[in-house]
């Protein structure tokens, strides 16, 4: 195959985020007919070929000379205003590439799980319909030759998300998180447009060509500003910080929305961006210290926060969150092939723990709190040993794929001399090996605290139902209805679930292990986060990854080892930490948990344990403020000004009007001669008038 | 003794008209004082009534030609002026005399109003007068034809006699009327005094040729001047009679005065200031702006308030004198055409108005706005002409009543009159309130079941249809193509 | 002390200003026409002292209009003084006609 | 340059409906369906020609097409000019589209079909001559008639308060109109005064240059004054809600639609170009105006307990957009706020026509009444979904394109302007998401699970909205191409007129530039990017 | 010197029957006290050489029509004392300010030269031939030929006017508000 040969094949990208597209379009208006299994199998189908597509354009990449690798295409004009012009266009370079696969190759498996686990659901085909869309537009985000089009791709991942978090739209908690979701995100996009507009006012393109060429040349202040703002499109979107507050919530969708979006694939198109926009970032240097320090504060912050999450899912997302902190401190110290690499490692092991999670609610009846559980392996061998593995790799146990990720991470920290940074992503190292460790041996060893023998109270209802009724009301919950936050005083608290004691569910029957459909994807993706560290091993040979984004990131200065007995002493040093964590966490749950008697964890941590567990209270302050004085002010705005003041003054003037001409209406006596009094003025008047004519 | 050679020369095209219309009512009170009670004479006097007018009109059309032909011209001592001016006001004069004559016909015998011969006789004296002082050139002939003008109305506002309202509105009128002319007599006096002379070219003359060093007594006769004719046009503060006298008149008598009357005494004061005082142009332009002023103002505003049809109609006519007067201020030949054209709009939108509310009124002789709830659903014709006419007289495109304004405030422009033409569109929109709330009341009324009784809505008789589809058909008209009227206008100019 | 048009024009002024006055302070609406008669009266004498500081004979003239204007305005107004009292007995009140009002 | 079809195109876009309606006068009361399908056959044709105005319009012109010209009344000055630009093709085109629509979805009035219909007609030839009229006065003329069939509209088949609204929209819009009569009578004369020359004609108007500045500033705020509150512009909103609530549905969508556009034309038609210095004066005013206006309608709008008067708030913070873009004066501004114009009735529009599918099931406005709608109708639940999300801008839809534009023209001309607007675009998706969750999540009650879905009929009334909405997001081209050389144009007026300079991240690069440029991406291409700079990262 | 003797006297009882009329209770009083105005005026007028208008003042004026006066005032029945108390707040001191204002601005304006006109416009008073009959005779016919032709319309209309009100009726009234007219 020829280059000229491969550049052809690659003007052909446009058919990855098509398919699924397709699919979309298929399913949403045919879905219902297709029906149950069908149009999962569809939507799984479609993206599969979609992966394949993507490992052809993998391939046709590769066989282009390293330095010309990257191809545009442009389908057609979008945009074209003033001296701005924007086209429809997909960029195929290494990091593209890279995502796609990512995307398409993860998704696949996860659509194939979801097939099982929303089977049944009546809504069926109108998830996979969703379901495809959010894969064409992850897909256009990663592909787009511009700013723009990234944007197109953002927006349509974060309305995907608002749709499947919401996606069972009759459960209250699931409509507001995904609300709460979308606006979040849309706080964060605030920052992209903004870095849009500067980019048009700096560069007068939004082609990442534009960028590549002109970057370098811009003021630093305005690259600071645009990478900043950038920055703070990626917090949103990949729930640092500050934004972090709808991911937690955002589990409220079905499990493989969680496993896909909030977990895989869109929470990281942040990463995406950072690594996409890197020339800015270069160019602004201050930016990338700001995303470094944030990445680092947000993995240790989220760690503390999920080591005492009660709910399966809720310790997942944390950590998600905390995961993502590391790739923005790889990316923010200049190593970006390292935040590729774990992203890539991530998706896996990430997806895995959700799957897998996934599979235990969906084999318990929906029980969620792993206080509840326990002792599941029995039951869920496959998903069990998939968990466990999953947990192995996130934790950094080597030579598992996690440990290679956040090796890199932390190294290059330390190399790039931010010892901060080094520093604090080290403690949470610590800290995901204890929550992963709690969660792991809570829900797969210990006692089995699900089985009615066990429980102590026998409380019939069923979890939905405790979940619909007195669960505590999310973020945006009480800016709508305040009054119905009210209800449950007692449990107004933000959205983290914390606090309350253990007090066993009633679960029928034993727990069921997941369908074919469901355990063979967990099982790929498990495989996957054992050897994925080998697309990137630290061996200057063996860093396939780092060289083939290389052309992506060239000219970049990026941290690398000043020795290999450095590299050595870090990695033990990660070992060390990573080994801590576990055994902690083995020492306080391998026994599982008494059920009668609160989280031994939070007793141990004490103060710190209730601040962790309400999430450093971050929560409850933006609620408080939202609920509070910005939305008085909003009732003052529309209940008083809007309508006393400016309305008023409306009003008030056609009042006076009113009251002038009733009052002028009682001059009219009826009595002629005071009529003739009015006569007798106007002639005094007109006199007047006239002596101050003469006289003056 | 030698008296006779030294009588003036006579053009007797110039008074024709005025003789036309005083020979039909002689030759009505004639039939009227043979033929006693017999049923026809009132027909009879209809009739020649209407002969009369369209005489008078055809010596109009006589005097239009020979001014368009051989230029305005001076006649009876320069007593009488003819000029499209003039004839513009006649032809609107007996527009609505013919519109009160129509709408009188069926509805002084509706009421039982009696002695309905002398009516037609006094409406026609009534007429002449106007002619004559649309054609006066002389203060002495001003203030004679304002009485004769005047009388018939006193008389006429007090036609019904058996109703108190109708006494009440006659003896209003007439009470403050004398007063009201005795103020202007005084101000003819000071004039003369003054200039030395009556006769409005003669006091132009005077003043162009003489630079007067006291002209205090000029000064205050050219303000009550404008007391006396600010009463006929009903302007602030000299209007308070007019809701009073509109209300208890006979609807058809309102309907002259409200069209006929203003008009001349618009007439009267243009003539006056253009001509006789042209010289003084800046110092009566404040107070004319003055009188425009409060004129819209006190109008547009305390119709907001009213209850009753007729009186919030009456003060609907005071903010339209407000608007005549921003033309009159711009002192302008276009502010005196606008003038004309709103003066000519006016005649017919209110005249319209006034026959709506002839037909609707109850029997009590109240015309309470509540009435007319839900006239939309029950004589939706009806209903759709009195909003035609109510917002004709707002101003609404596209009908005749916009036009009328935008000539007035694109006069008030061309003066640089921009406080008043400010002034001017506000108080349109004011107007614009009580207007639509008639409207409102008609259609928006409609569906509620109201336990107001339904007004007495009798048949609208055959001369009524004809005024109102008149009427609607010229509000329209002009609204759509105004430029024959607007090209009448331009030719009708003063004679100086 | 030469007699000249200003004696008898502040007269009439005055003599008008009683006139005014009075229309506006009576009741009685037969008193009010004559004070309109007293009006009219000074306005008479203004065009005569007029006509003979200005040497013009038609200030003399004028008065006779005013004095037939005047004496039509009285048949005419007292024609209706009379109709109201057809219609009602009772005093000439000027502010007892009042129905018609606001 | 001048197109001209041999037809007179413009004048049967006018004549077509009010013809219409007096044909629909005809009809027999008592057949409502008569006086329906005149009145939807009127409307149809109405749109045929608008279509076909549309193909025969010549992209890339800036100048007026079509022009049709003959004198009205001399004696004033005033003529019947009618032409079409960039600015209000699309203004013609989607009142055409509208109205057809909006009768189609009144099909639920029941009572004086014949009445109702008229007034829709006229109400439509009277925007129909707003949009086309070059002659000031013939503008007014339409601008102001435009009023009474819509008063009537509103009086006669609103809701409950519907007096008070109807007379507050009559009164309050005609006050401003007020002013923009005065202004313009006054411009004619001193136009007269300068020239000797009486008229109203924009072309001859915008062309003359002897304007002082303070009359200037004086005859701009008189345009302002009927044109701010029309649009509306913070704060002279308060009419709008009320009016909103109060109206039938299809007069809500065409008062959404096409009504508040007026305003907006208004400045950009006749503002920009007759008092370019004053525009550029009162720029940084308006777009403060405009851009409280953003955020304040839509913290409003969250406020709203009422779906109609929640979207009418929407409707002040989309019109900041739109006049936030025009008085960026940039290319991007002015190419936005057109396009918002194109764009905001449809999606405002279908969310009215959804609100008023609801209305008519449930017979309330109250959002808090609902709740689980998804269940019992989801189509109709798509429908409102797909909406609301073009109108919050997702890119994609065309909301998102305007704004962006709009935005991003304010931007580059006034920064901090720029970034509150932003904050505007955050806050639009906060009130429709809390309104969706509130109408639509949940369990629905018993009375709300008893909604039935949508009918054919009211998907048909919808659709075509949402798609074209959504073509002309993806593919946004052959509006901009039509609008842009008019904005040029405009742009152009200022620059020679004032001495005004467009921020040079809106100036179009010279050829040669472009050619650089080209070169510069080429040598990326094959080079990859330029050498590394110095100040790298520790 | 002796007009003006004459002038004062006689202007001074005009003005004191002025005061008379307005103030005299009964109205037949304030009818006789007007015609001691008129009478005081025609001899004004005789010493401002208007010798006719003197005479047709006492004719016209003390002769015809204050007595119709009286005898309306007769005829009605209303020649009892009225009681002159102001129900109207404010009416009477109002009235007699603005009159007294309208009364200063007058004197203000005109005061220090009354006539400013042009001499003998329409005809001397005493040049020509005949007297000052003939000469006011002459130029009603002549100079005011018109108006004077427009008041015989005038009172024409003022005859059929003054007939039909006064006319009784025979027709019943209608009641259209609660009897206080």
């Amino acid at each position: 195959m020829s280059a000229i040969d491969a550049n052809d094949l690659l003007n052909t990208i446009w058919i990855v985020p098509a398919l699924p597209l397709l699919g979309a379009i298929v399913l949403l208006f045919g879905g219902r007919r297709i029906g149950d299994p069908r149009s999962g199998w569809i939507a799984t189908g479609l993206l599969f070929a979609a992966f394949i597509w993507s490992v052809v354009m993998f391939a046709a990449l590769l066989n282009l000379p390293e330095e010309s690798r990257h191809n545009t295409v442009n389908l057609f004009t979008w945009l074209e205003a003033g001296a701005l012009k924007v086209d429809l266009g997909f960029l195929a370079d290494p990091l593209s590439i890279i995502w796609i696969l990512l995307v398409t190759g993860v998704g696949s498996l996860i659509h194939l799980y979801a097939i099982g686990y929303m089977h049944t659901d009546p809504n069926f085909g109108r998830f996979f319909a969703y379901f495809n869309l959010f894969a064409a537009s992850m897909l256009v985000l990663v592909l787009a030759s511009s700013f723009l089009v990234t944007f197109l791709g953002w927006e349509g991942v974060g309305l995907c998300s608002y749709l499947l978090v919401g996606f069972w739209s009759e459960r209250r908690r699931a409509s507001t998180a995904s609300v709460k979701a979308f606006v979040t995100n849309r706080v964060g996009d605030f920052g992209f447009m903004l870095a849009m507009f500067f980019i048009v006012g700096a560069l007068g393109s939004l082609d990442y060509a534009a960028m590549s060429s002109k970057a370098a040349g811009m003021a630093q202040s305005t690259a600071t500003a645009i990478a900043l703002l950038l920055f703070l499109a990626c917090i949103g979107k990949s729930a640092q910080i500050g934004l972090h507050i709808w991911l937690p919530d955002a589990m409220e969708g079905p499990t493989p929305v969680s496993a896909l979006i909030h977990a895989a694939t869109m929470v990281t198109a942040g990463v995406f961006l950072v690594c996409r926009a890197a020339p800015f970032f270069e160019r602004s240097g201050d930016a990338m210290t700001v995303v470094a320090v944030f990445g680092a504060i947000t993995a240790l912050l989220a760690g503390t926060v999920a080591l005492v999450q009660p709910d399966i899912k809720r310790v997942l997302a944390y950590s998600t969150i905390s995961q993502l902190g590391y790739m923005f401190v790889a990316a923010g110290v200049g190593a970006y092939s390292a935040a590729v690499f774990f992203v890539l490692v991530h998706a896996f092991y990430k997806a895995t723990l959700f799957l897998g999670a996934g599979t235990v609610i969906h084999g318990t009846d929906d029980e969620q709190d792993i206080r509840h559980l326990g002792g599941l392996r029995k039951y869920l061998p496959f998903t069990g040993v998939a968990f466990i593995i999953a947990w192995m790799s996130i934790s950094g146990v080597p030579p598992l794929a996690g440990f290679w990720a956040k090796d890199a991470v932390l190294a290059s920290a330390f190399y790039a001399g931010n010892y901060f940074v080094y520093a604090v992503g080290l403690s949470a190292v610590a800290l995901t090996a204890m929550y992963m460790g709690r969660e792991t041996l809570l829900v797969f060893f210990g006692n089995e605290r699900f089985h009615p023998a066990v429980s102590a109270a026998g409380a019939t209802a069923s979890t939905t139902q405790v979940l619909e009724t007195t669960a505590p009301e999310p973020l945006v919950a009480v800016v709508t209805e305040p009054q119905r936050a009210h209800e449950h005083d007692a449990t107004a608290s933000p959205t983290v679930d914390f606090g309350t004691d253990p007090s066993p569910e009633h679960l029928s029957g034993n727990p069921q292990e997941g369908t074919r459909v469901m355990i063979v994807p967990v099982l790929i993706l498990a495989t996957f986060a054992i050897f994925a560290g080998l697309l990137d091993l630290p061996f200057t040979k063996l860093e396939f990854l780092n060289a083939f984004l290389e052309p992506v990131f060239a000219g970049f200065y990026t941290p690398e080892p000043t020795s290999f007995v450095s590299a050595l002493i870090l990695d033990v040093v990660a070992v060390l930490v990573v080994g801590i964590g576990i055994w902690i966490a083995y020492k306080t749950y391998g026994k599982g948990l008494d059920s009668t008697k609160p989280d031994p964890i939070t007793k141990r941590l004490g103060r710190l344990g209730r601040l962790f567990g309400n999430a450093w209270y971050y929560d409850k302050f933006v609620s408080a403020a939202v609920g509070g004085p910005i939305r008085k002010a909003s009732q003052w705005l529309s209940d008083v000004f809007d309508l006393k003041v400016i309305d008023g003054a409306v009003n008030g003037v056609a009042h006076l009007v009113v009251v002038a001409a009733r009052n002028m209406r009682r001059i009219q006596t009826g009595l002629v001669r005071q009529y003739a009094i009015g006569i007798v003025l106007g002639t005094v008047l007109l006199l007047l008038y006239a002596l101050a004519l003469v006289g003056g | 003794m030698n008296l006779a050679a030294q009588t003036p020369s006579i053009d007797w095209l110039a008074i024709a008209p005025v003789i036309a219309l005083v020979i039909a009512a002689l030759v009505i009170i004639l039939l009227r004082s043979i033929v006693r009670h017999a049923r026809w004479v009132y027909g009879a006097s209809i009739g020649i009534g209407f002969a009369g007018l369209v005489a008078a009109a055809l010596f109009l059309t006589c005097q239009w030609s020979e001014v368009s032909d051989s230029g305005p011209f001076l006649t009876l001592d320069d007593m009488v002026a003819i000029d499209g001016f003039a004839v513009f006001i006649g032809v609107i004069v007996l527009i609505a005399a013919s519109l009160a004559l129509l709408l009188s016909s069926k509805y002084l015998a509706r009421q039982g109003i009696e002695s309905r011969p002398e009516y037609v006789a006094l409406l026609l004296l009534s007429a002449a007068g106007m002619l004559v002082m649309s054609t006066a050139n002389d203060l002495i002939v001003v203030f004679v034809a304002l009485e004769t003008l005047s009388i018939p109305l006193y008389v006429m506002a007090a036609y019904d006699r058996r109703r108190a309202r109708s006494l009440e509105a006659g003896m209003k009128y007439f009470v403050l009327g004398a007063f009201a002319s005795a103020i202007f007599l005084y101000g003819i006096a000071l004039v003369y005094g003054g200039t030395g002379t009556t006769s409005l070219s003669g006091i132009a003359d005077f003043l162009a040729s003489v630079t007067l060093l006291s002209e205090g007594t000029l000064i205050a006769g050219i303000m009550l001047l404008l007391v006396g004719l600010g009463f006929k046009i009903a302007a602030v503060p000299f209007h308070m009679w007019t809701p009073d006298v509109y209300d208890g008149s006979p609807t058809p008598v309102t309907a002259f005065m409200a069209s006929a009357t203003k008009a001349v005494g618009f007439a009267a004061l243009i003539r006056i200031l253009f001509t006789g005082l042209d010289l003084y142009r800046d110092d009566w332009r404040p107070a004319i702006w003055a009188l425009a002023v409060l004129t819209l103002v006190v109008g547009s505003v305390v119709a907001i308030a009213q209850t009753d049809m007729k009186r919030m109609l009456a003060y609907s006519s005071i903010s339209h004198a407000g608007y005549v007067l921003i033309g009159v201020e711009a002192g302008t030949r276009e502010g005196l055409q606008s003038a004309l054209v709103y003066l000519l709009v006016y005649a017919f939108m209110t005249v319209g108005s006034f026959a709506i509310v002839a037909v609707i009124g109850r029997r009590d002789d109240k015309h309470l706005i509540e009435d007319y709830r839900g006239l939309g659903r029950d004589r939706p014709v009806l209903a759709s002409l009195l909003a035609l006419f109510l917002l004709a007289q707002a101003g609404i495109p596209p009908t005749g009543g916009f036009i009328a304004k935008l000539g007035i405030f694109a006069a008030a422009a061309d003066a640089h009159s921009y406080s008043l033409l400010i002034i001017g569109v506000v108080a349109s929109v004011v107007g614009a309130v009580f207007y639509l709330r008639v409207i409102l009341v008609m259609f928006a009324g409609a569906d509620e079941e109201s336990d107001i009784p339904a007004a007495d809505h009798s048949r609208v008789d055959g001369p009524t249809t004809a005024v109102l589809a008149l009427c609607a058909a010229f509000t329209i008209w002009f609204g759509v193509l105004p430029t024959i009227v607007l090209e009448f206008a331009t030719k009708a100019q003063l004679i100086f | 002390m030469k007699l000249t048009d200003t004696y008898f024009l502040t007269f009439a002024a005055m003599l008008f200003t009683i006139g005014a006055v009075g229309f506006l302070v009576r009741r009685n609406v037969l008193v009010m026409f004559m004070c309109v008669e007293l009006m009219l009266n000074a306005v008479n004498v203004t065009f005569v002292a007029f006509s003979k500081s200005l040497n013009d004979i038609s200030g003399q003239a004028i008065v006779f209009f005013v004095l037939v204007v005047a004496a039509a305005e009285v048949a005419v107004g007292l024609a209706i003084i009379v109709a109201i009292f057809r219609r009602r007995r009772g005093g000439a009140t000027a502010d007892d006609i009042d129905l018609l009002r606001g | 340059m001048m197109s001209d079809l041999g037809f007179p195109i413009l004048t049967a876009l006018i004549a077509t409906p009010i013809v219409g309606a007096l044909a629909v006068l005809c009809t027999p009361s008592k057949r409502p369906e008569i006086s329906r399908a005149v009145a939807i056959l009127t409307a149809a044709a109405t749109l045929g020609f608008a279509l076909w105005l549309l193909a025969e319009f010549e992209a890339g012109v800036g100048g007026f097409q079509f022009v049709e010209e003959a004198r009205w009344f001399d004696a004033l000055g005033v003529g019947y000019i009618v032409g079409v630009d960039g600015f209000s093709i699309f203004m013609v085109v989607i009142t055409a589209l509208l109205f057809p629509i909006g009768m189609v979805a009144s099909a639920n009035i029941g009572r004086r079909v014949k009445e109702y219909m008229f007034w829709f007609l006229l109400l439509e030839g009277a925007i129909m001559g707003i949009f086309l009229s070059l002659d000031l006065i013939a503008f007014f003329v339409f601008w102001e008639a435009m009023l009474v069939p819509m008063y009537f509209l509103i009086s006669g088949w609103g809701s409950a308060k519907r007096a008070y609204a109807s007379m507050k929209f009559f009164i309050y819009t005609a006050l401003g109109s007020a002013f923009l009569l005065a202004a313009i009578v006054a411009l004619g004369f001193l136009h007269q005064a300068d020239t000797g020359l009486l008229t109203f004609d924009y072309r001859v108007l915008a062309e003359w240059d002897g304007l002082a500045g303070g009359t200037e500033k004086w005859l701009f705020l008189g345009f302002m004054a009927a044109f701010a509150i029309k649009a509306p512009l913070f704060p002279f909103h308060t009419w709008l809600p009320d009016v909103h609530t109060e109206a039938p549905t299809a007069g809500s969508v065409v008062l959404a639609g096409v009504i508040l556009k007026m305003g907006a034309y208004g400045f950009l038609r006749f503002s920009f170009e007759l008092f370019p210095s004053a525009s550029v004066y009162f720029a940084p005013l308006i777009m403060t105006m405009a851009v409280i206006g953003i955020v304040y309608g839509s913290i409003v709008a969250a406020m709203q307990r009422d779906a109609k008067r929640l979207i009418a708030f929407s409707s002040v913070a989309h019109m900041g957009f739109i006049l936030l873009g025009i008085f960026s004066i940039t290319v991007f501004g002015l190419d936005g706020a057109a396009f918002s114009m194109v764009s905001h009735p449809l999606t405002t529009g279908s969310l009215f026509l959804v609100i008023g599918m609801l209305y008519e099931r449930r017979h309330t406005r109250d959002i808090d009444a609902f709740g689980g709608i998804w269940r019992s109708a989801p189509i109709l639940t798509t429908l409102f979904m797909i909406a609301m999300f073009a109108g919050i801008g997702l890119p994609g839809f065309s909301g998102f394109i305007g704004e962006f534009l709009s935005i991003l023209g304010a931007f580059i001309a006034h920064r901090w302007w720029g970034v509150v607007a932003t904050i505007g675009v955050v806050l639009g998706a906060v009130y429709m998401l809390w309104m969706f969750q509130r109408v639509f999540t949940g369990v629905p009650n018993e009375e709300n699970a008893k909604v039935k879905d949508v009918n054919l009929r009211e998907i048909a009334v919808v659709a075509p909205l949402l798609l074209i909405s959504l073509f002309i997001g993806i593919h946004p081209s052959p509006v901009l191409d039509r609008i842009e050389p008019t904005a040029r144009r405009v742009i152009n007026n200022f620059e020679q007129k004032t001495d005004y300079g467009q921020p040079d991240a809106d100036r179009v690069p010279s050829p040669s530039e472009i050619a650089e440029e080209k070169e510069k991406i080429e040598q990326y291409d094959t080079e990859g990017p330029s050498s590394p700079h110095e100040d790298v990262p520790k | 010197m002796s007009e003006v003797v004459i002038f004062f006297i006689m202007a001074s009882i005009a003005l004191c029957a002025a005061l008379g009329v307005v103030l005299a209770r009964n109205p037949v009083h304030s009818a006789l006290l007007l015609v001691t105005v008129l009478i005081s005026i025609a001899v004004l007028f005789i010493i401002q050489d208007a010798q006719l208008l003197a005479a047709v003042q006492v004719i016209v004026y003390a002769g015809a029509i204050v007595v119709l006066f009286l005898f309306v005032i007769m005829l009605l029945g209303v020649d009892e004392e009225e009681s002159l108390a102001e129900p109207v707040t404010a009416q009477r001191p109002v009235a007699i300010v603005l009159g007294l204002v309208v009364l200063a601005e007058v004197l203000f304006l005109a005061g220090h030269q009354w006539a400013t006109g042009a001499q003998q416009s329409r005809g001397s008073l005493q040049a020509g031939d005949g007297g000052n009959v003939e000469r006011v005779a002459r130029s009603l016919f002549t100079d005011f030929l018109w108006p004077f032709e427009v008041t015989a319309v005038l009172l024409v209309a003022a005859v059929i006017g003054s007939v039909v009100l006064a006319r009784r009726s025979n027709k019943p009234t209608i009641d259209d508000e609660v009897e206080t007219l």
